[in-house]
């Protein structure tokens, strides 16, 4: 029975639904008002993505004539709970709930499924702003497959070294592999992956400078053009939460050695890394330059990005 | 007369083949009449194989038993095999499986979908004739046995590619299949023959225990021969470009069985030659020989299908990707490998096949298969959609489906593959796979998206959904494709692990058809099983689990947050269809038809990629010689590679 | 790209540049802003001049005779059909029309936008009849005739 | 206490989709300035949405022009509920200069009540951000409205 208790604690509770929220919304608040205060404005109160999302809860669903009902309804709510399904198996540093039932393979697939919801969510509307929208988001996710792949294996390479099998996929195994001898980090093989996964990290999210898929200005919020109150709410939630699942990945994956004694302050670490993570890796690009061409994304990432993450590859292949 | 039941089960392998042909035969002479007495005599003769190799699991499988039947009794006399004979192992077996569970599946299919069609009792003839051959194929002990069905299952898969010869491109398509497929079918007989004049046997199991230690270079050239021959029939890299002309006019039931069930029997001939004939795939050259053209086939097939505008054309350039994927983790070597491959082979048909009786059933319904103009399709055909979504979801490996299973399991292989070896290049490997994934994703979404979503073109708008006799097959399917994806320790378990010991397991084999201590005779190294231990986890039922709580947790949070009212307005009458509240939001215009799909998708990634895209159209110029030249291209540079290297 | 990026992270030090409107004080406009129009009927005279002159045509003329012959006329400025073009204020000899600095024309009903004003015209004398004429013509002479005698007397 | 909550929050983050009726894009570019560090509307909350389906508050600029009208009608009716249109500067009240020319088609009130106005032609900044303040509250009025109806 206490099992039962502690699964609902953990699926709701901390490493769950609340915690992901919360920190999520709170990192994309902070995000927002880091960007207005680069550009010399006030910029929004905190709380103000919790605004938005209570805002679109309230406002009335139209489902467009085109559109399959079922599946436009439906399409956020997967997205979301694939989601905070991949924050569940992703180890707070030490506090693993149950990081051992699926590794970084399970992971990527889990992220993808989110991307996925949202492109099946923008075909399920029906309108040629979605479809454009759904290519786009497609060819986004094209793009940081590769490195965010290199990057997995080097780690996979690195922390599998002690193994019996040469390589490791598994998430809890690469978190004791940074315990023991130091934070991936701050071996200089891995500088260039750790790179790579700081420029993967925006476009995954979608955030300013390649958000190609829900580009308001040109494309009439591309995936979101048909979505109005509460599922548009939902896909804003998922955006903000994956903010926060990222930056714990990269967390986990590059600073895995960091382990004080408690789960809360573990995760109060956790969240203090979030909130630089977001602020280099998301405020900065979003405040400094402008929206990035479809292909020039595509480019982007297939030469330069998954170049660095090749050169890290590479070096831990030699056993550097 | 006692009649002990217990030896009887062997005699289930040739009654399963005969009943298929026995069928053939039957429904030729008394289908001319009724079409009624037709279906029940081909429903039955498969109905009657299905249970036969059902039959044989318990034995074959779970106590592994190796069951011998040696036609008209002719037992090898003094360790000399002469007679025919059929060997199930569990790696047969498992094949057979698949062949069997694929041909029931589009038997039944086959008997709504080809309503349309006149002079059917040509159609099930040469249906039934190819299942029983490549059942033949599977189950055979004997080489020149094997080549016999080969040749069968080519003819008849040729006829039947042009059985719709009304359509513009059928013809072409099977006279270019037969042409290249009696190359692949030559280059078998070719390897047969080298190794009959060298060993003077034709028995599996005898030129199993001979064949190593013969060291002579007529036996590289058979292997080189014979590798080509079987890649050929599995449309392996310089033999892709053949399957897409085939599939795109061959009826739907009929490319499932192409697609689902002639390439497992070319992956079933690779997995003997390398395995159980040669016993070589310990050494590295073959290990790369066989994951390059893998990977080749995997990649180049991926991207080609990338921009395909014919629904089945693309589907046939992903059959071949996926077949890539599986001779990739076979090349491999290790335990791990073989049952990672194994286990998508047997997904691959069921996914495969899936998605090639929706194509029929949007064919069958609309009458076209344009990717360009078809769209919205999901309004008119909700049950196809469904069906179609989740073979999509399997096919690119979303986790829930039998697809991510077998995925997952390859990149474990490869990855744990180059961290024994320390090798780069099967780093490489494991990128390609899952760069490949990403890629047929992509493309799986530019399907839903030009053919179910979107606008419903006009001329489309009276379209009905397809029968349920057609839907009921594709049913059982969507649930073997979630099946397997929740259990994969259960298939793992029951069907892999025992299909991957008998594959790996030669001196078994040949010891059950020649009598013990046969292969011990020939300094054959006893089999150790290799362990399987996963660098990975994961548990299917744990994730599900999760899932579904947070998706209430999420609809509880929804429920109690929202309003009473959720105002969730939806055009109800009719009369409204012309507020304009509903139309989907075209920057003010009227909605006029403006559909998303087909060529118009994924611009940045095809601008990026224009060069190679180019490069590759002008490759697959169509041309018949140009396929025959690439097909004796690949023989020569086989045969250059294994006499140097192997 | 670099130099954005140091102006960037050089903003996050210094006080962002955003008046605190809503909440803080309503800041001024230009000292000679073209607002909101004030009009002082009593000055003026109805000569319809800012009527011909003004192009939106945003001013609207009642005119309300009165029992003894005086008019009451109100003038409205429909601020909504106005460009601010301050063309009235020029012509209106009288100066009767100005545009105030208050740039805050914010309404949620129409009247918020009214500006009018009413004042009355006295009427011009009665006009005489012609028998009137006659007998002012004649007094007139006879005035005349009177001052030439007194002239002739005193002379 | 969470509706409550939610009609608060309406107040908090409007939405607005601008919609050019054929207006000389004087307003226009006040309306985007309101957005400018100067001004920053952002810090109410205000946020430019791409399409009509997640917007709150509706800008109207420019005399409905025929050409505009029944785009502008199309547009707004895909508006979902709690909206508010506010009309920008003198055109779409009365037409301005352009009025009774052939091809303007009456002021805005024609096709949809209009709830906050902006005088002024090219209203100042901060008149436009004190219109869509009081547009958020009328937001929010409406949202209670249509809880309790």
């Amino acid at each position: 029975m206490t099992t039962l208790l502690w699964t609902i604690f953990h699926v709701l509770v901390f490493p769950g639904l609340l915690f992901c929220v919360v920190v999520g919304l709170l990192l994309a608040g902070l995000d927002r008002k880091l960007v207005a205060r680069m550009q010399n404005r006030v910029g929004p109160p905190l709380l103000q993505p919790w605004y938005d999302f209570l805002k679109c809860c309230g406002k009335e669903t139209i489902i467009p004539r085109h559109a399959r009902r079922g599946l436009f309804l439906a399409a956020p709510v997967l997205g979301f709970a694939a989601l905070i399904t991949a924050a569940l198996f992703i180890p707070v540093f030490s506090y693993s709930v149950y990081s051992t039932s699926a590794d970084l393979v399970v992971i990527l697939y889990l992220l993808t499924v989110v991307g996925v919801s949202m492109i099946v969510g923008a075909a399920a509307s029906g309108s040629p702003f979605a479809g454009v929208g759904l290519s786009r988001e497609m060819v986004a996710m094209i793009s940081y497959e590769l490195p965010f792949v290199l990057v997995m294996l080097a780690v996979g390479r690195m922390a599998g070294v002690g193994t019996p099998l040469g390589v490791t996929f598994s998430l809890q195994a690469i978190v004791d592999w940074q315990a023991a001898n130091g934070n991936l980090l701050f071996h200089w093989s891995m500088i260039p992956a750790a790179l790579a996964m700081l420029f993967v990290i925006p476009c995954e999210i979608g955030m300013h400078p390649f958000d190609i898929a829900e580009a308001e200005t040109e494309i009439c919020e591309g995936t979101l053009a048909e979505y109005s109150g509460p599922p548009a709410g939902l896909f804003r939630l998922t955006h903000c939460v994956k903010m926060y699942v990222m930056c714990a990945l990269f967390c986990v994956l590059f600073l895995g050695g960091i382990s004080t004694g408690y789960a809360a302050l573990d995760a109060l670490v956790m969240v203090v890394l979030s909130v630089v993570l977001t602020f280099v890796t998301m405020s900065v690009p979003h405040a400094v330059c402008a929206r990035f061409k479809v292909e020039q994304v595509f480019k982007f990432y297939w030469t330069v990005v998954a170049g660095l993450a090749l050169i890290s590859l590479i070096l831990v292949w030699l056993g550097l | 007369m006692t009649f002990d039941f217990s030896n009887f089960i062997n005699n289930f392998p040739i009654l399963a083949i005969m009943s298929l042909f026995l069928g053939a035969f039957v429904s030729s002479l008394v289908g001319r009449r009724s079409a009624k007495v037709r279906n029940t005599v081909v429903f039955l003769s498969m109905l009657i194989s299905l249970v036969l190799i059902l039959a044989l699991i318990k034995p074959v499988l779970l106590e592994g038993k190796i069951i011998n039947y040696w036609l008209g009794n002719w037992e090898p006399v003094n360790g000399w095999a002469f007679g025919n004979s059929l060997e199930v192992d569990a790696l047969s077996l498992f094949f057979a499986l698949i062949v069997v569970v694929a041909v029931f599946v589009s038997g039944v299919y086959s008997f709504f979908y080809m309503s349309h069609d006149d002079s059917l009792v040509n159609y099930y003839t040469l249906f039934l004739m190819l299942s029983g051959s490549v059942l033949g194929l599977v189950l055979s002990g004997d080489l020149f046995n094997m080549f016999v069905m080969i040749e069968i299952m080519t003819f008849t898969a040729v006829a039947l590619t042009a059985f719709r010869n009304h359509y513009e491109g059928a013809l072409e398509g099977a006279f270019k299949y037969l042409v290249v497929g009696s190359l692949g079918s030559t280059s078998v007989l070719i390897g047969i023959a080298l190794i009959y004049s060298q060993m003077h046997t034709l028995n599996l199991a005898q030129i199993a225990a001979m064949l190593p230690g013969y060291d002579s270079p007529v036996i590289l050239i058979a292997f080189a021969f014979l590798f080509v021959g079987f890649g050929s029939k599995a449309f392996l890299f310089p033999f892709h470009p053949l399957a897409a002309d085939a599939h795109a006019v061959a009826p739907a039931s009929i490319s499932l069985m192409i697609s689902g069930v002639l390439t497992k029997c070319g992956v079933y001939g690779i997995i003997r030659l390398c395995y159980c004939l040669y016993q070589n795939m310990d050494q590295t050259f073959v290990q790369y020989f066989v994951t390059g053209i893998g990977v080749i086939s995997m990649f180049v097939c991926v991207t080609m299908a990338f921009n395909q505008h014919n629904f089945k054309r693309l589907l046939a350039f992903h059959s071949i990707s996926q077949v890539g994927y599986v001779i990739t983790v076979i090349g491999l070597g290790s335990a791990l490998g073989m049952s990672a491959g194994l286990f998508h082979a047997m997904n691959h048909t069921i996914f495969k096949g899936l998605l090639f009786l929706t194509a029929g059933a949007v064919q069958h319904a609309t009458g076209s298969l344009d990717l360009d103009e078809l769209g919205g399709l999901s309004k008119k055909m909700p049950g196809t959609c469904a069906l179609f979504l989740i073979g999509a979801a399997s096919i690119s490996g979303l986790p829930p489906f039998n697809g991510f299973a077998s995925k997952w399991m390859i990149y474990q292989a490869t990855f744990q593959k180059a961290g024994e070896t320390g090798n780069f290049f099967f780093v490489v490997v494991c990128v390609a796979a899952l760069i490949t994934s990403v890629l047929t994703l992509a493309s799986f979404i530019k399907v839903a998206q030009s053919v179910f979503f979107g606008q419903l073109n006009l001329k489309f708008a009276n379209t009905k959904e397809v029968s349920l006799g057609m839907r009921i097959p594709m049913w059982i399917l969507a649930a073997l494709c979630i099946l397997p994806g929740l259990f994969p320790d259960k298939v793992q378990q029951w069907l892999l692990t025992p299909a991957t010991q008998a594959a790996m397991n030669a001196p078994g084999y040949i010891d059950a058809a020649m009598g013990s201590g046969y292969a011990a005779s020939f300094a054959i190294p006893a089999y150790q099983p290799q362990q399987i231990f996963l660098s990975g986890a994961w548990q299917p039922v744990m994730w599900l689990l999760l899932l579904i709580s947070v998706t209430l947790a999420v609809c509880i949070v929804a429920l109690l947050g929202g309003d009473e009212k959720a105002t969730v307005t939806s055009e109800i009458s009719a009369d409204t269809d012309c507020d304009p509240k509903y139309d989907s939001f075209f920057s003010g215009e009227a909605s006029v038809y403006s559909q998303v799909g087909g060529s118009d998708l994924f611009w940045g990634f095809k601008h990026n990629w224009r060069r190679y895209f180019s490069f590759m159209h002008d490759w697959h110029s169509g041309v018949v010689n140009d396929y025959t030249l690439y097909g004796t291209a690949a023989i020569a540079v086989a045969l250059v590679l294994c006499v140097i290297f192997l | 790209m670099i130099p954005y990026l140091t102006k960037a992270l050089g903003n996050l030090f210094r006080a962002p540049a955003t008046e605190k409107f809503p909440k803080g004080e309503t800041p001024k406009a230009a000292p000679s802003y073209r607002g909101r129009i004030i009009y002082h009927p009593e000055s003026c005279i109805n000569c319809g001049l800012c009527m011909r002159v003004c192009a939106p045509q945003c001013m609207e003329r009642t005119i309300e005779p009165l029992p003894n012959g005086d008019q009451k006329i109100t003038l409205t400025f429909d601020l909504t059909s106005c460009t601010f073009c301050s063309m009235c204020a020029d012509f209106c000899s009288r100066h009767s029309i100005e545009l105030s600095d208050d740039y805050m024309i914010v309404g949620t009903k129409p009247e918020d936008f009214l500006v009018s004003g009413t004042f009355i015209k006295k009427a011009p004398p009665p006009k005489l009849t012609p028998e009137q004429i006659a007998e002012l013509k004649a007094k007139a002479e006879a005035a005349k005739a009177a001052k030439a005698a007194a002239e002739k007397a005193d002379g | 206490m969470f509706q409550r909550m939610i009609d608060k929050s309406m107040a908090k983050s409007p939405w607005i989709f601008h919609i050019n009726a054929g207006s000389c894009n004087g307003c226009d570019i006040e309306l985007v300035s309101v957005l400018t560090p100067r001004y920053d509307a952002e810090r109410l909350g205000f946020r430019l949405t791409g399409t009509p389906r997640q917007a709150d508050i509706v800008v109207v600029s420019g005399p409905v022009t025929s050409q505009t009208k029944d785009r502008l009608v199309r547009t707004l009716a895909q508006v979902p509920e709690p909206r508010v249109v506010v009309s920008l500067g003198s055109c779409p009240r009365s037409g301005n200069v352009f009025k009774g020319s052939y091809c303007v088609d009456g002021p805005l009130e024609k096709y949809t009540h209009v709830d906050v106005s902006v005088g002024g032609c090219t209203p100042k900044p901060e008149a436009i951000m004190a219109a869509l303040a009081k547009a958020s509250e009328i937001l929010a009025e409406k949202r209670k409205e249509m809880r309790q109806a």
